[in-house]
């Protein structure tokens, strides 16, 4: 409470937009400007986003080669590797931390905060023409909760007993006590790293929704806000509702670890499926989590480089609102085979049935959007063409799993794999790569390069593909996930040529994403000067300096239309700047006098 | 208070029409709600599908010492508000006093729960599986087992989460206070102690409930 | 390599209907994605930037979006009152029993118990096998499915039975084979280091073969 | 801007009288073995969700802030009501 207040102070002066330097410390480490908090997400995710890459490459190794010595496997101590002369080879207890944390690690500390904590703090205030988030030093502590948490789930691997292996979902009761699977520390730092993290993400949350409701500029009206705001708004409020129910089963676990509850513990009477209950109560609205900002930044990308208005602008917000609120109602058909009871299935399957609906709207109003429009194919287009590309595939791979009959056989296969990373790879990654490129001169004030990024979109969407769609295949001739040698399974072992060819292209699909990476790093300091708008877009962030000042704007905008107003005849370019004022008189009650800031606070 | 100032500079047309920081704590106190919800749900399913193991009301629990304790968290909701209302007239002295009875009142509150904790224990009743062999109150201690493991479990974690809300509500009042004494409150900008309430009278709301789920049915 | 989108044969009586709305859903799936990826990159192809290209400034028509909406709605909502008739005879309705078994999960064995001579569970004449369930062709095997320790996922590739064992709960299974031989058991679900180690077999006979095989096993398991 | 100046100051003290009797109330009352387990059940849970209502309206002024906000606190109480109804369907 105490920070809140001084927050009030702090955001009133916000007022100011004065420019002084601020000391190193406060300016790059302790910063409280949504801009460089939203930098600080994008370095550490990224960071992330390597070692789970690492992680999945260690996992394909001993699926392509079950049993045999991993290169470069002798620097791991023994307690991830059986040393033999030829080499080392990987444990069972190893691989099944690696499935693990390769789970927790690209969903809780990659993806997620590079969708909410960086797009989230960058796009927020600057789309909605606010100088700073509602309460900037929450926005700062959410950040720097994050950090010990990701440092305490790596810190996991080095602990007595390895990193936790129960896989990302922590089924109880294998995770609520150590002596089914031999690792106790590191489960119940994974607990608490994730609570940690949790609480992290809940700040940032109540920062948004505050930002979004209270912060807009004059004339921007809920349906003047771009897309992306609109689904990180909704994504905060997901965040808001779900993260403390996952943080109170999280705890209840802990304390079935450490002090001997029994919640999660059939030996005394405690449910399993409650566990299953409670994360999936939280773990669905956490999917759409994952991919309602990338859908906001597909349509950005989509409308501007096409040229043409968003088709359906308010159907869109509706389909994002409307996933938004059945996520809350199908937790269940992850479920389907856990015992609960099968009534119960039926149900749940006929919601997330429901969930076509937005998905439809969605995927044709994109289609719909750059037909007959004028598509400048640079790469930030291209990341979000993949984006619908691959988000088709994984919805409609999703329907064989909502059917519960058909989900009876691929359930816990290797046909749930290739649809989850077709969503969250295939779709949200590739949404982040189009919006890294896209916001680059507003983060950094220069340009990617253009030819290593078409480069890097090549060899990432063929790689990608021919990892994840013959998983497919796996799947369906019975392979169950999570497995560390499929070859005892004499009906499995005909696979093995198939394992390996998905082993040989993830590798080379790791060693493609060096190229982006080496435009990411040289570009930010030797890529060309980028202007205030390179893109010819139309919404406020690209009204300003990029980067832009402290304080964003230097003046408060005000806002007279919507922000996809692309080749309109009302205008001579074919963009038309939300703050342009309209040649004719507009409607007056839309556009409120801009009000001075007053310093003023508590 | 003028709006602007209430949001920084800006007016909150379009907006919630409630200043910036009153609508955080208002959502903040949202995901409190899912929080509760959440350890609600767990003791709800646990209790119907283990009935053997929670005790009757009044056997384990001590029902008078905690409608005491549940009567002193109600007066300090009341007190809270008296503080609030007197800012609201500029009584910074009233202020003051509202809060200090306020700080008092909730610490006692931690205090008798701490009391009622240490008398549990001492009667055998624990969260732990291997420990527990519920022993009733003014029961022998060889007596019968009374409840079981999950009673204890469900038990200790509903009230130690909202008396760990208490203790850190207690701790805000203090800071607060200590901002009244400096006058950093008048007529005008009241909204530290107005969210400091709205906490408060959350955290009595969510015992209200707790008491009448976790001490009475 | 396998590149094949065709479940492999299956041999319960249920699993010809499972197979079936799999292919179903792999046709509308499959004309979908043909449908919807091709126009993306036919558009992509069509209206790529040229020299004096200018996009049409439209809005949208909400009749357009009804109707790519409902259709797919229709056909979802088809897909479940299908599913759900095949869902309720495999997790619902459970048949008179032809045999009836208990199935225990633990780290990391299936232990398998069987009625014995009196044809009744519980009795000192039961036995058991490890790792191989035994069982009649053309007759309902219901299965109780337990655990001691963690969940598993009870797992029958070629019978399209899979289902999760929970500890201190007792869930029916049940499924009839049409064919005898031998087919997999599979967990489907983590559960420790020894996960990927935990199959065994399972063994159709006919009618007769398997009335001397349990008699026979009956004897030997009799002290 | 509805922080309460613009309306006469709510009847704080008849509302602790009000939660002080109910709370007399709940404890006599759970003490009643004569009538069934449900209806006490019921019945206290009435008076439990009376008393907070009382207090989110006046001592949280929830009666004078703008329909908006009770929108925005509105939204968990169906997700409560999902939760709840669920984990319970597993029992029955």
């Amino acid at each position: 409470m105490s920070t809140i207040e001084q927050e009030m102070v702090h955001a009133a002066e916000g007022g100011h937009h004065d420019d002084h330097e601020l000391p190193f410390i406060r300016k790059y480490i302790f910063s409280t400007d949504h801009k460089m908090i939203a930098k600080q997400f994008l370095f550490v995710s990224l960071f992330f986003l390597v070692i789970g890459g690492l992680l999945a490459m260690m996992m394909r190794w001993q699926l392509g080669y079950p049993g045999e010595p991993m290169p470069g496997g002798m620097m791991l101590p023994d307690a991830m590797m059986a040393p033999t002369p030829d080499g080392a080879i990987m444990l069972p207890e190893f691989y099944n931390s690696l499935v693990t944390m390769h789970g927790t690690i690209m969903i809780f500390f990659a993806i997620m905060p590079l969708l909410v904590g960086l797009f989230g703090n960058l796009l927020i205030p600057l789309q909605i023409g606010a100088e700073d988030m509602a309460f900037p030093r929450l926005n700062m502590i959410s950040f720097w909760l994050a950090v010990p948490a990701g440092i305490l789930m790596l810190a996991s691997f080095a602990v007595e007993g390895g990193a936790a292996g129960s896989g990302w979902t922590s089924y109880a009761p294998l995770s609520a006590s150590g002596e089914w699977t031999g690792v106790y520390l590191g489960q119940q730092l994974w607990l608490a790293s994730l609570t940690i993290l949790g609480f992290s993400s809940l700040v940032g949350a109540v920062n948004y929704i505050t930002t979004v409701i209270n912060m807009r500029a004059p004339g921007m009206t809920w349906f003047r806000m771009p897309l992306p705001t609109w689904a990180l708004f909704v994504t905060a409020i997901l965040i808001l509702l779900a993260i403390p129910v996952l943080a109170g089963a999280l705890i209840m676990l802990l304390f079935d670890q450490t002090i001997g509850t029994g919640f999660f513990r059939p030996e005394v009477g405690g449910e399993p499926l409650l566990w299953q209950h409670l994360f999936w109560f939280f773990g669905h609205p956490e999917v759409y989590i994952l991919i309602l900002p990338a859908m906001g930044i597909a349509s950005e990308v989509l409308s501007n480089r096409a040229r043409k208005p968003i088709f359906g602008y308010h159907s869109m917000v509706m389909a994002i609102i409307g996933i938004g609120f059945l996520g809350w109602i199908v937790w269940g058909h992850h479920m389907f085979m856990s015992g609960m009871n099968p009534l119960l299935g039926t149900s749940f399957m006929i919601s997330t049935m429901a969930i076509a609906v937005p998905s439809a709207i969605k995927t044709f109003n994109w289609l719909a959007t750059i037909w007959k429009g004028d598509l400048h194919l640079d790469s930030p287009m291209l990341y979000a063409l993949a984006f619908v590309s691959m988000f088709i595939i994984g919805g409609l791979s999703g329907i064989f799993m909502a059917s519960t009959p058909v989900d009876i056989y691929i359930h816990d296969t290797y046909f749930i794999v290739a649809h989850i990373h077709y969503v969250l790879f295939g779709g949200s990654l590739f949404a982040i790569f189009a919006g890294i490129t896209f916001w680059f001169p507003k983060m950094f004030g220069r340009m990617m390069n253009e030819t290593l990024n078409k480069v890097h979109f090549g060899l990432t969407i063929v790689l990608y593909n021919l990892v994840f769609w013959p998983m497919h295949n796996l799947g369906l001739q019975g392979m169950m996930r999570r497995i560390y040698d499929f070859t005892q399974y004499e009906y499995l072992a005909p696979l093995q040529p198939m394992n390996q060819f998905i082993s040989i292209s993830v590798f080379l699909l790791v060693a493609a994403q060096s190229v982006y990476a080496f435009n990411f790093f040289w570009s930010i300091f030797r890529g060309e000067k980028a202007s205030n708008n390179p893109w010819d877009s139309n919404t406020l962030e690209w009204t300003v300096p990029s980067p832009p000042p402290h304080g964003n704007f230097p003046e408060m905008p005000v806002v007279y239309r919507g922000p996809y107003e692309y080749s309109s005849p009302e205008s001579e370019t074919d963009f038309y700047p939300q703050t342009k004022p309209p040649s004719k008189p507009p409607v007056q009650e839309l556009i409120p006098e801009p009000v001075t800031p007053t310093p003023e606070g508590f | 208070m003028t709006t602007q100032a209430m949001t920084a500079g800006r007016a909150p047309m379009p907006g919630m029409k409630v200043y910036n920081l009153k609508l955080g704590m208002w959502i903040f106190l949202l995901s409190e709600v899912m929080f509760f919800t959440g350890l609600i749900g767990s003791y709800v399913i646990l209790r119907f599908a283990h009935p053997e193991q929670f005790a009757e009301p009044g056997q384990v629990l001590n029902i008078n010492l905690t409608a005491f304790n549940t009567f002193l968290l109600i007066c300090s909701s009341v007190t809270m508000v008296k503080a609030y209302a007197a800012i609201q007239q500029g009584d910074q002295q009233g202020l003051k006093n509202w809060l200090l009875a306020t700080i008092v009142i909730g610490a006692s509150f931690v205090g008798v729960q701490v009391y009622e904790y240490i008398a549990l224990a001492g009667e055998g009743f624990v969260p732990m599986a291997e420990a527990y062999h519920a022993v009733g109150r003014h029961m022998p201690h060889d007596g019968p087992a009374i409840g079981g493991q999950l009673y204890g479990s469900t038990f200790y974690t509903m009230t130690g989460f909202h008396g760990t809300h208490v203790s850190i509500g207690v701790l805000c009042l203090c800071f607060t206070y200590w901002r009244a004494a400096k006058g950093a409150y008048t007529a005008d900008s009241l909204g530290g102690v107005e969210i400091m309430g709205l906490y408060w009278h959350f955290v009595d709301l969510v015992w209200i409930i707790l008491f009448t789920i976790v001490y009475l049915i | 390599m396998n590149w094949s989108w065709m479940l492999p044969p299956s041999f319960s009586t249920v699993s010809g209907d499972i197979d079936g709305i799999y292919m179903v859903i792999l046709w509308i799936t499959g004309i979908t994605f043909f449908i919807t990826e091709g126009l993306l990159f036919y558009f992509i192809f069509k209206y790529r930037h040229k020299e004096g290209r200018k996009a049409t400034y439209d809005h949208g028509s909400t009749k357009m979006e009804i109707a790519w909406t409902m259709v797919p709605l229709v056909i979802v909502l088809w897909i479940g009152a299908v599913s759900k008739g095949v869902w309720d005879t495999v997790k619902v309705d459970v048949p008179a029993a032809g045999l009836e078994v208990i199935v225990t999960g633990k780290q990391f064995e299936w232990t398998v118990t069987y009625p014995g001579p009196d044809g009744a569970l519980g009795t000192s004449d039961d036995f058991e096998t490890l790792n191989e369930l035994h069982a009649p062709e053309d007759e309902a095997v219901v299965i109780t499915l337990r655990s001691e320790d963690v969940l598993h996922s009870f797992f029958l590739p070629e019978m399209r039975i899979k289902q999760d064992a929970v500890p201190g709960r007792d869930i029916t299974v049940w499924f009839e084979a049409i064919q005898p031989g031998d087919y997999t058991i599979g967990c489907a679900e983590l559960c420790g280091i020894g996960h990927t180690t935990m199959g065994g077999t399972l063994t159709v006979y006919t009618a007769a073969d398997f009335q001397a095989w349990s008699s026979s096993q009956a004897q030997q398991q009799q002290p | 801007m509805s922080t309460g100046e613009t309306h006469k100051p709510p009847p704080y003290m008849l509302v602790w009288v009000g939660l002080f009797v109910l709370t007399i109330m709940e404890v006599f009352y759970a003490t009643l073995s004569s009538i069934p387990k449900i209806w006490l059940a019921i019945g206290l849970m009435a008076m439990a969700f009376l008393k907070a209502y009382w207090v989110a309206i006046y001592y949280m002024h929830l009666k004078w802030e703008p329909k908006r906000l009770w929108l925005l606190v509105s939204v968990p109480i169906p997700l409560i009501m999902i939760l709840i109804f669920v984990v319970l369907n597993e029992i029955f």
